[in-house]
């Protein structure tokens, strides 16, 4: 081998080293900003947490103030209340608004009982301010008999709340928020909107596959649905939202849903879906040799006891993978769905009104008036990692299955 | 001879035949169903699409020459010209495809062909990885960091940005959205070159390198311009993330990789904000562009395939 | 590359690069939002600019939203835009300037002196429109709480709109003369929809949840232009896949938008439209006529500002 | 890849053909001889008549083994053992031959043997022996059994020179009939060749056994 | 006598002329060996026997194709019982991915049969004439891919047996196994044709020498000569035999 | 004489012992046929030739293999140019996506030969001695894939045969193939031999008698015996080589 | 499928060697007959060392023919001719064999020959005649030619006939001397048996081109 043919050959190795390497920087850049923006707000709550405040006023029938100490584990950035045993800090909730948050609550402070005066079935119920709320508005006398109003509403700061709280004489309500910034509503949703669009579009998808590959005569009908179903597969997904709200939303008003709905965004998406459902199952309808088919009719088997008896269990690991690859579709999808699922993030989702996906989540978060970056990371790091695990569970699986039944 | 017939029911049969004649039309139906949506699509965006050119439509017909061949888009004019448009899509999605395609086959290459066998199977979660990720986390990538790297290029250059939204940021994103989808592709393509080309070529005296350039890619490359093509399409159907960085210019064409952009589906999405009249009537007509484009590009690639098919044999 | 710039967020750290020295160099990039907003209306409308006559500079970036415009102009050296008074300039790294030497603040634009303001306006669906009784009432409710009650002002106050807090009463009295209202009904399963401007959505959100703290009920925000506001609770859109059941519109709502087909209609509070540059600019004063001639490009170089 | 099953039953077959037609030579080695001594035409004739079994058994044999090698495609040992039959066959069938022509002298003999028989009886006896050991050693695949045979041609040889010496004496003598004598003398010359041939066929069993000619 | 009488058939593919006026007797409990080159149209003609050509879009037939008299391709007759009575192996050993017992129980199954007992006697039976019941008694229930190439293909015989068959196609059989594998299955053909009258496609000239009682030769669709494989194979009749089965060709 | 001496070559895949004191010599300007049952490992020993072992993981080789007396494992024997001095034909004709000119031209190529003239020539001149120039020469320029099964596999000789090779390694290079075209390459086979020596794998007996001068037949890793094939196919030495060649094995 | 090149060539070359035996052994004959017209020892000693030739040439095409078979699988056409070609080897040699007896005779014969000179002379050109024909059928697969040579047969058988009486007669006549008589007899005999021979290579010939069997 001459020197130049390995000067050479080192070269074009070389360059496909630094693609590589780009590929890596470029995930790795990605992580990075995901990460270093949205780790710290990774955890579990997170994904039992609502989206939305919970808003409540509370009123205290009995008040009687106390005297309680200063607990020595509390920080110096927390203004502790004596009167009211309470410990508030400065904080910023999902839109970097300031909060008032109670840090600490001593087990004995009266503000633990209060009873809701919100009108509606609660009314009247017992309710205590709870650790991690944020005051939003407290109203109370002071010794002076004035009524003040204190909290984030009134723009005060922890240590002026607590200065009022100090100088009470009569405790008239208190306007708290509960944690919001959760995902619930939008995993929930997500998790709604892929069990609906598989519900739709596997069975139309693997049935369709099956009509084309096991039916299906070589004539222009055919072939036009065949090169319907791959035109399909060509559409952008912003196509699809608008196919979503002028072709499907008749569908779902029949249904008597009259707003953008997680059933419109499962329809919408179920079409997304069919042409990737078609084509893999297709791909592993291929693969299933021909013989088979001829083996089982030769011994007298109908097509459909071909199909069911030999051709999907066959197939079925393709099967397995169009599902997963769907799943990965529906939770990167954002287009499509704002315009057929809305924006707003609904903490109760049902299926008969909008709601937001995870990415549809990070889409409104960074379209809304203050760009929130960092539940958007933290989010776009749960999504990953629902991401590699699924990608990991279909390795798994197929490992599995082609172990059981590799063909070779 | 020991026959079985005499076991085999009459009704049974009956029954298997017409479960098989049930399922038959059961099928066909779902191969209709998924084949009509395309129709329904390209119908109703038709329709709605060419709604505002027709004399018919309310407040007046907006004249398709000016649509077609317009370089203005100013909603607050009333002026909706597309042209400009669809050759910024186009700029921006070569430019993409420019800086991915390479990339993208070195990378397969390298992952298939090069690495060590627990290195490429790292490359491969990688690139799997980065096909999942949606398109808003890229879109908020961009808007964060892609934009920073163009403006501070921009600077280099001597060229002032708008905060770095501009055509070579979309191109940016776009190819580093583009690439796993360009790269997968490319690795199935490798794979699937029979390992008889591989030893074929190396028996003759080539070595690794040579085989992998010269045999493996060529091999591969009906399946990594699928790929291309695929890519493509992603590139021009993309927008949530490319609307972020684009700027939405009103004028164009934009040649300038530092200047702000406007695509097809950024128009699209900013139309988001209506719900009625000519404006939001007008991005049915978009989509209808947008989907010629496609078609006209993918039409394109093929014939290149085809001509550097024909010319490398 | 290899510093990673990836670690910062664009938003909190300004680019240290860009540090423009007196006198800034170089093209005006003007951002703009999209033709529907009721922002750019209020803006256009307070700097001179007429619709009619004159067109926009061909080379404004068109923004998606009151926090699209923050953060692009906040990320932008030579950008220049405006947004609502409601918006975090700190947080977006923006530069509010004084227009006509006034500097926008709730009381400059409360005692008039800060010209370039709007209201934010609302107008509901039809009497007998709507979904349900209830949401007629709750509609009814939510409107009183936000226009009369101390805690819906205080609550839009907060968020940063503009109110005149002092004739305020009380919720418990307001609930009281709203008619068809009555506490002690459940509104928890009614939806109380809102659309229309973006420019909105903060003083909104805020009221909104300052209501739910009186009232247990739900609400979706579905906002994306004043445009909208009245379509999707009056006009053709009214019975849509967006329909709504409170419209909102960061101006006036115009002629041809007959308000006085809504069951109630009207202002909630007022709203300044601040022109900003990026924080890092050295110029804090800006004059009707140079914004004017900067939005129809006939300034086109902060040299000439 | 041969179709041993089927390979096997054919070739089975066409061995036992051929022990059929080496023990119908021998029999017709025996009876002519013995037609030769009793001067029994009877049997001399059933000779003559019987051949056509032996020449049909020939052609049979012939094409089952045009047939193996033409349909099984016979290698090594299976060949060699083909074409060792193939050949053995031909010696064989001009065994009866000779056997028909000694049979055709007895009849044509106006009266039987006189002195001559001795000779040629131990002629006979001596191929028969022979032919018998050659059937063991095909069936045995024993190749010392072939060799023993071959080389007792020698003593057919010896005693035909000594036959032939003797009988050439007698014509010149004139004793009995020349017309006798002559066709006695051919009957000897016949035995003798019957011997080349059990060695031809001795030497095909070495080498479908050993795969080498050995020659005697 | 004769299991199938095919009279005048004639196919095609679309304009494609694949077999012309083909006559031809299959004869009982024999095994009728269909050789010549590439593309002649044996593997069409032996399909046709079990209309596996109907499946083959654009196919069109003409002529008589009589099994035990009756026509194959008459409106009435039944296509899915005509299979269970002509079974088929391919080229390749197909097994279906399931367990052996199920791969040689399924014909029945599909015939509505269900009776264990029924299922367990034939799948004995079947494979004991396939001359793999020894070889797999104890792994009834492993998947069937894992048995080599050889037993696969034994293992699909006897899944044709199963049905109880009259006649067995097989469309080169062997072309894809070892020597060893192939002499296994030429001797179970050989042992089978007693009970079953077999009908095989190979490419191998000495395999049909080998295997078969009647040898057809096909060229471009013709059916050129067909008669008992010893006359074939020592004397032709016709040059074009000869010279093909002589490597005198093309 | 002698073009390749194997010496005591052992060779493991693994734990699994492929090839087991192999002693072996291939002599020039003849055809050496490598028979025995599948797995026995002809192929991996062929492919030890031109050290296309090399590519399969944890393969370990002892033992020497010297060709024109050079060992070619020892560390300084250069790979790329042994493969260009031991040609190889594989199973499945494997021409590369190119044009048929190209394919020729490819060995060539890379080995850095880019002067047209000499191309030019070299194609003509391997096709021809492929036998395959007659049926190509208008065709140069188009896809390699568009020839028949057996033109293809007579391209691939050609395309070993470019580099001017001294062996020709062949493993299984009739087995995808037709009669007919089988009929084509071996009498190529045959004519080659004058210039080259050949070892060629073989899974067909018939094909080894009729093709090869000398034989030598594998077991389980072990090389049984080998000789001159007609010896081999008239008397082999070994019982175990007699009972595999006349199918009375396994 | 057929190597046919190499199978060819091996065929030519077996025929080659089958022609050019077949005319040693026309050599032999017509070289023992004209030893014995001309009472030419030393003719007849070549004769006798000249069969060394033929013998080899035997079992060289013989295992020519057997490594065809089993390298080549031959079928058909091919197939008839190598066994056609086996089995007219054999004949041939015998011929050749019949020549040496006949050489042997002229060498141990005290005197040429007298009267029979026109019989045997005859004979010998018949058979002659015979080969040639077979000969040329053979080259050109002419069935014709060899059915021909097959029937001048009969001449030959009538000849010895002839010859046999006449000599018979002589021998009773005791005229000249028996031991000459005698082995001229054998003469005659062996003739005749050349004659036979040549008919089995005709019938060999008949089957090779017709692949059908008849006797004559
Ligand atoms: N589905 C089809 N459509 C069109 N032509 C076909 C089809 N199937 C086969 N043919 C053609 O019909 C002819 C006969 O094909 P067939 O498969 O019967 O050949 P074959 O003799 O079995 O060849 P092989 O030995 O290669 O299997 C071929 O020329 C083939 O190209
Ligand atoms: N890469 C490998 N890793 C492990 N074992 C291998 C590998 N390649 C081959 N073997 C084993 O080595 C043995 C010999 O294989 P080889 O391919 O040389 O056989 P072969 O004689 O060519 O068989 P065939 O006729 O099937 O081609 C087989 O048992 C095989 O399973
Ligand atoms: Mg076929
Ligand atoms: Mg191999
Ligand atoms: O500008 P807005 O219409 O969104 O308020």
């Amino acid at each position: 081998m001459t020197r130049k043919r390995r000067i050479y050959d080192g070269i074009l190795n070389a360059l496909t080293y630094l693609s590589s390497g780009i590929a890596v920087i470029i995930l790795v850049m990605v992580l990075q900003f995901v990460f270093v923006r949205g780790w710290s707000g990774v955890n579990f709550d997170l994904l039992s947490k609502p989206y939305w405040s919970g808003n409540n006023t509370i009123e205290f029938p009995q008040f009687k103030t106390g005297a309680f100490d200063r607990p020595d584990h509390l920080g110096d950035d927390i203004a502790f209340s004596e009167k009211l045993g309470i410990g508030l800090s400065d904080g910023l909730d999902a839109y970097k608004e300031h909060q008032v948050v109670v840090e600490y609550l001593d087990p004995e402070s009266p503000l633990h009982h209060g009873v809701v005066s919100t009108a509606g079935v609660d009314l009247g119920k017992e309710l205590g301010l709870s650790e991690g709320s944020n005051i939003v508005n407290l109203m109370l006398k002071d010794t002076d008999d004035k009524i003040v109003n204190v909290g984030a509403q009134r723009k005060s700061t922890a240590e002026e709340t607590v200065a009022a709280m100090d100088n009470i004489s009569e405790m008239r309500k208190i306007y708290f928020k509960t944690e919001g910034g959760g995902i619930n509503g939008s995993l929930k949703a997500t998790l709604y909107l892929i069990g609906l669009s598989l519900v739709i579009a596997l069975p139309i998808g693997i049935a369709a596959a099956i009509y084309l590959n096991e039916y299906a005569k070589a004539n222009r009908v055919t072939n036009a649905m065949r090169s319907s179903i791959e035109l399909l597969s060509g559409v952008p997904s912003i196509i699809f939202g608008l196919m979503g709200v002028s072709v499907l939303f008749p569908i779902t008003q029949l249904m008597g849903i009259h707003t953008v709905s997680i059933i419109l965004g499962a329809l919408t998406m179920a079409v997304v879906l069919l042409p990737l459902i078609i084509r893999q199952t297709e791909e592993s309808l291929k693969v299933v040799p021909i013989d088979l088919r001829y083996a089982s009719l030769s011994l007298g088997a109908t097509q459909t006891q071909t199909i069911f008896k030999v051709i999907l269990p066959s197939a079925l690991p393709g099967i397995l993978t169009a599902t997963l690859l769907s799943i990965s579709r529906i939770i990167g999808e954002s287009a499509a769905l704002i315009y057929t699922m809305g924006t707003f993030i609904a903490d109760r989702p049902r299926l008969d009104q909008g709601a937001t996906t995870l990415a549809v989540q990070i889409w409104s978060l960074m379209s809304g008036e203050q760009p929130n970056f960092e539940l958007s990371s933290t989010i776009s790091i749960i999504i990953l990692l629902i991401v590699l695990a699924l990608n990991v569970s279909v390795k798994l699986i197929s490992y599995r299955i082609n172990k059981k039944w590799s063909v070779s | 001879m020991d026959s079985k017939h005499h076991l085999i029911s009459e009704a049974y049969q009956r029954r298997k035949k017409g479960w098989d004649k049930f399922f038959k039309g059961l099928f066909w139906l779902a191969g209709f169903i998924s084949a009509i949506f395309i129709i329904l699509i390209i119908v109703f965006i038709v329709r709605k699409g060419i709604g505002p050119f027709l004399p018919s439509y309310p407040g007046g017909a907006y004249p398709i020459g000016k649509f077609l061949t317009g370089f203005q888009w100013r909603q607050d004019s009333a002026i909706y010209g597309v042209a400009f448009i669809v050759i910024n899509t186009i700029i921006s999605a070569l430019g993409a495809l420019l800086i991915s395609f390479p990339i993208s086959v070195l990378t397969a290459l390298f992952i298939t062909k090069i690495a060590p066998r627990s290195l490429s199977r790292i490359m491969t979660t990688i690139v799997e990885l980065l096909a999942a990720i949606p398109s808003v986390v890229y879109g908020v990538f961009a808007a964060g960091v892609i934009v920073r790297w163009v403006d501070s290029l921009a600077a280099m250059a001597g060229f002032s940005t708008y905060g770095g939204n501009s055509l070579l940021a979309v191109s940016i994103l776009l190819a580093i959205m583009v690439f796993p989808t360009m790269t997968s592709l490319a690795i199935v393509a490798i794979n699937a070159v029979p390992r008889e080309l591989v030893e074929g070529s190396l028996a003759l005296g080539a070595t690794t390198t040579q085989t992998n350039f010269r045999v493996v890619l060529t091999s591969a490359k009906s399946g990594i311009f699928a790929g291309l093509i695929l890519g493509l399409g992603r590139a021009f159907g993309e927008a949530t993330a490319v609307s972020m960085v684009a700027g939405n210019s009103m004028i164009g064409p934009t040649f300038n990789p530092f200047n702000i952009t406007r695509t097809l589906t950024s128009t699209m999405l900013a139309g988001l904000k209506e719900t009625q009249g000519l404006d939001y009537d007008i991005r049915f007509s978009v989509g209808i562009i947008l989907m010629a484009v496609i078609l006209v590009t993918n039409l394109g690639i093929h014939f290149v395939k085809d001509r550097i098919g024909r010319s490398m044999s | 590359s290899t510093d990673t710039p990836a670690a910062e967020a664009p938003a909190e750290t300004p680019d240290p690069v860009e540090e423009p020295a007196e006198g800034l160099s170089g093209e005006i990039h003007v951002y703009t939002r999209d033709a529907t907003s009721g922002t750019r209306e209020a803006f256009e409308g307070g700097i001179g600019f007429d619709k009619d006559e004159e067109t926009l500079t061909a080379s404004a970036v068109e923004t998606s939203g009151n926090g699209d415009m923050a953060s692009k102009v906040g990320n932008d050296v030579n950008g220049i835009g405006y947004v609502s008074l409601t918006t975090d300039f700190a947080a977006n790294n923006l530069k509010p300037l004084n227009f006509e030497g006034v500097e926008p603040t709730i009381e400059n634009v409360l005692s008039d002196d800060y010209s370039l303001k709007r209201p934010f306006s609302y107008v509901t669906r039809a009497a007998g429109d709507f979904e349900s009784d209830e949401a007629e009432a709750l509609t009814r409710a939510f409107i009183a709480f936000i226009t009369e009650s101390e805690e819906g002002l205080s609550a839009v106050d907060g968020a940063g709109g503009i109110v005149d807090l002092s004739s305020a009463k009380p919720w418990s009295e307001v609930a009281e003369t709203v008619d068809g209202f009555d506490p002690a009904t459940d509104y928890s399963g009614i939806t109380l929809r809102t659309r229309g401007s973006t420019s909105v959505d903060k003083t909104l959100k805020a009221a909104l949840e300052a209501f739910q703290a009186e009232v247990a009920f739900e609400f979706n925000m579905d906002h994306t232009g004043s445009g909208d506001g009245f379509k999707r609770v009056l006009g053709e859109e009214k019975d849509g896949a967006n329909a709504g059941d409170i419209g909102f519109a960061s101006r006036k709502f115009g002629d041809n938008e007959t308000v006085s087909d809504g069951m109630l209609s009207g202002e909630y509070c007022q709203d300044a439209v601040v022109v900003v540059v990026e924080s890092s600019n050295p110029l804090s004063e800006i004059t009707q006529q140079q914004i004017h001639d900067i939005i129809v490009g006939q300034l086109t170089t902060w040299e000439e500002l | 890849m041969k179709l041993r099953a089927n390979l096997d039953r054919r070739m089975t077959k066409i061995e036992h053909r051929l022990i059929k037609m080496t023990s119908l030579v021998e029999q017709s080695i025996t009876r002519c001889m013995m037609s030769l001594k009793d001067n029994d035409d009877r049997l001399a004739i059933s000779v003559v008549e019987d051949d056509r079994m032996i020449d049909q058994l020939e052609m049979n044999i012939e094409k089952n083994c045009v047939n193996v090698i033409s349909l099984q495609q016979p290698i090594a040992s299976d060949l060699r053992e083909i074409t060792a039959i193939l050949k053995i066959i031909t010696d064989l069938e001009r065994i009866g031959d000779y056997s028909v022509n000694i049979a055709k002298i007895q009849i044509s003999l106006d009266k039987g043997m006189g002195e001559e028989t001795r000779y040629l009886e131990a002629m006979g006896d001596t191929t028969r022996v022979m032919l018998q050991k050659a059937l063991a050693s095909f069936i045995e695949k024993d190749i010392e059994l072939a060799r023993e045979a071959a080389k007792m041609d020698q003593q057919v040889d010896d005693m035909y020179e000594e036959y032939y010496h003797y009988q050439l004496e007698r014509l010149m003598r004139d004793e009995s009939s020349t017309e006798d004598l002559v066709p006695l003398l051919f009957t000897g010359r016949y035995l003798e060749r019957v011997g080349d041939h059990i060695v031809n066929i001795c030497e095909r069993i070495i080498y479908m056994v050993e795969g080498i000619n050995e020659y005697y | 006598m004769k299991t199938f009488e095919i009279k005048d058939l004639n196919l095609w593919y679309g304009d494609f002329h694949a077999l012309k006026d083909i006559d031809m007797d299959i004869r009982n409990n024999k095994v009728s060996a269909f050789i010549g080159p590439s593309g002649c149209g044996k593997s069409t003609f032996l399909r046709v026997l079990n209309r596996m050509n109907d499946l083959i879009d654009g196919t069109k037939i003409t002529g008589q194709v009589l099994f035990n008299g009756q026509e194959i391709y008459a409106p009435e007759s039944d296509v899915v019982t005509l299979r269970t009575k002509v079974g088929m192996v391919f080229q390749k050993p197909n097994p279906f991915p399931m367990s052996v017992y199920d791969n040689v129980a399924y014909g029945l199954r599909v015939q509505g049969i269900k009776n264990k007992a029924v299922l367990n006697d034939t799948v004995e039976d079947s494979l004991k004439k396939a001359a793999l019941w020894e070889e797999v008694k104890d792994r009834l229930s492993d998947n069937a891919l894992q048995l080599s190439g050889g037993q696969q293909q034994r293992l699909c015989i006897a899944r044709a047996i199963a049905l109880s068959p009259e006649v067995i196609l097989m469309d080169e059989p062997t072309s894809a196994l070892d020597p060893i594998a192939t002499g296994k299955i030429e001797e179970l053909m050989e042992s089978l044709k007693k009970d079953y009258t077999i009908a095989i496609v190979t490419l191998s000239m000495q395999q049909a020498a080998r295997i078969s009682d009647y040898t057809a030769f096909f060229l471009l669709g013709d059916l050129i000569e067909m008669g008992p494989t010893r006359e074939v194979f020592h004397k032709p009749n016709d040059k074009r035999t000869e010279d093909y089965i002589t490597g005198r060709f093309g």
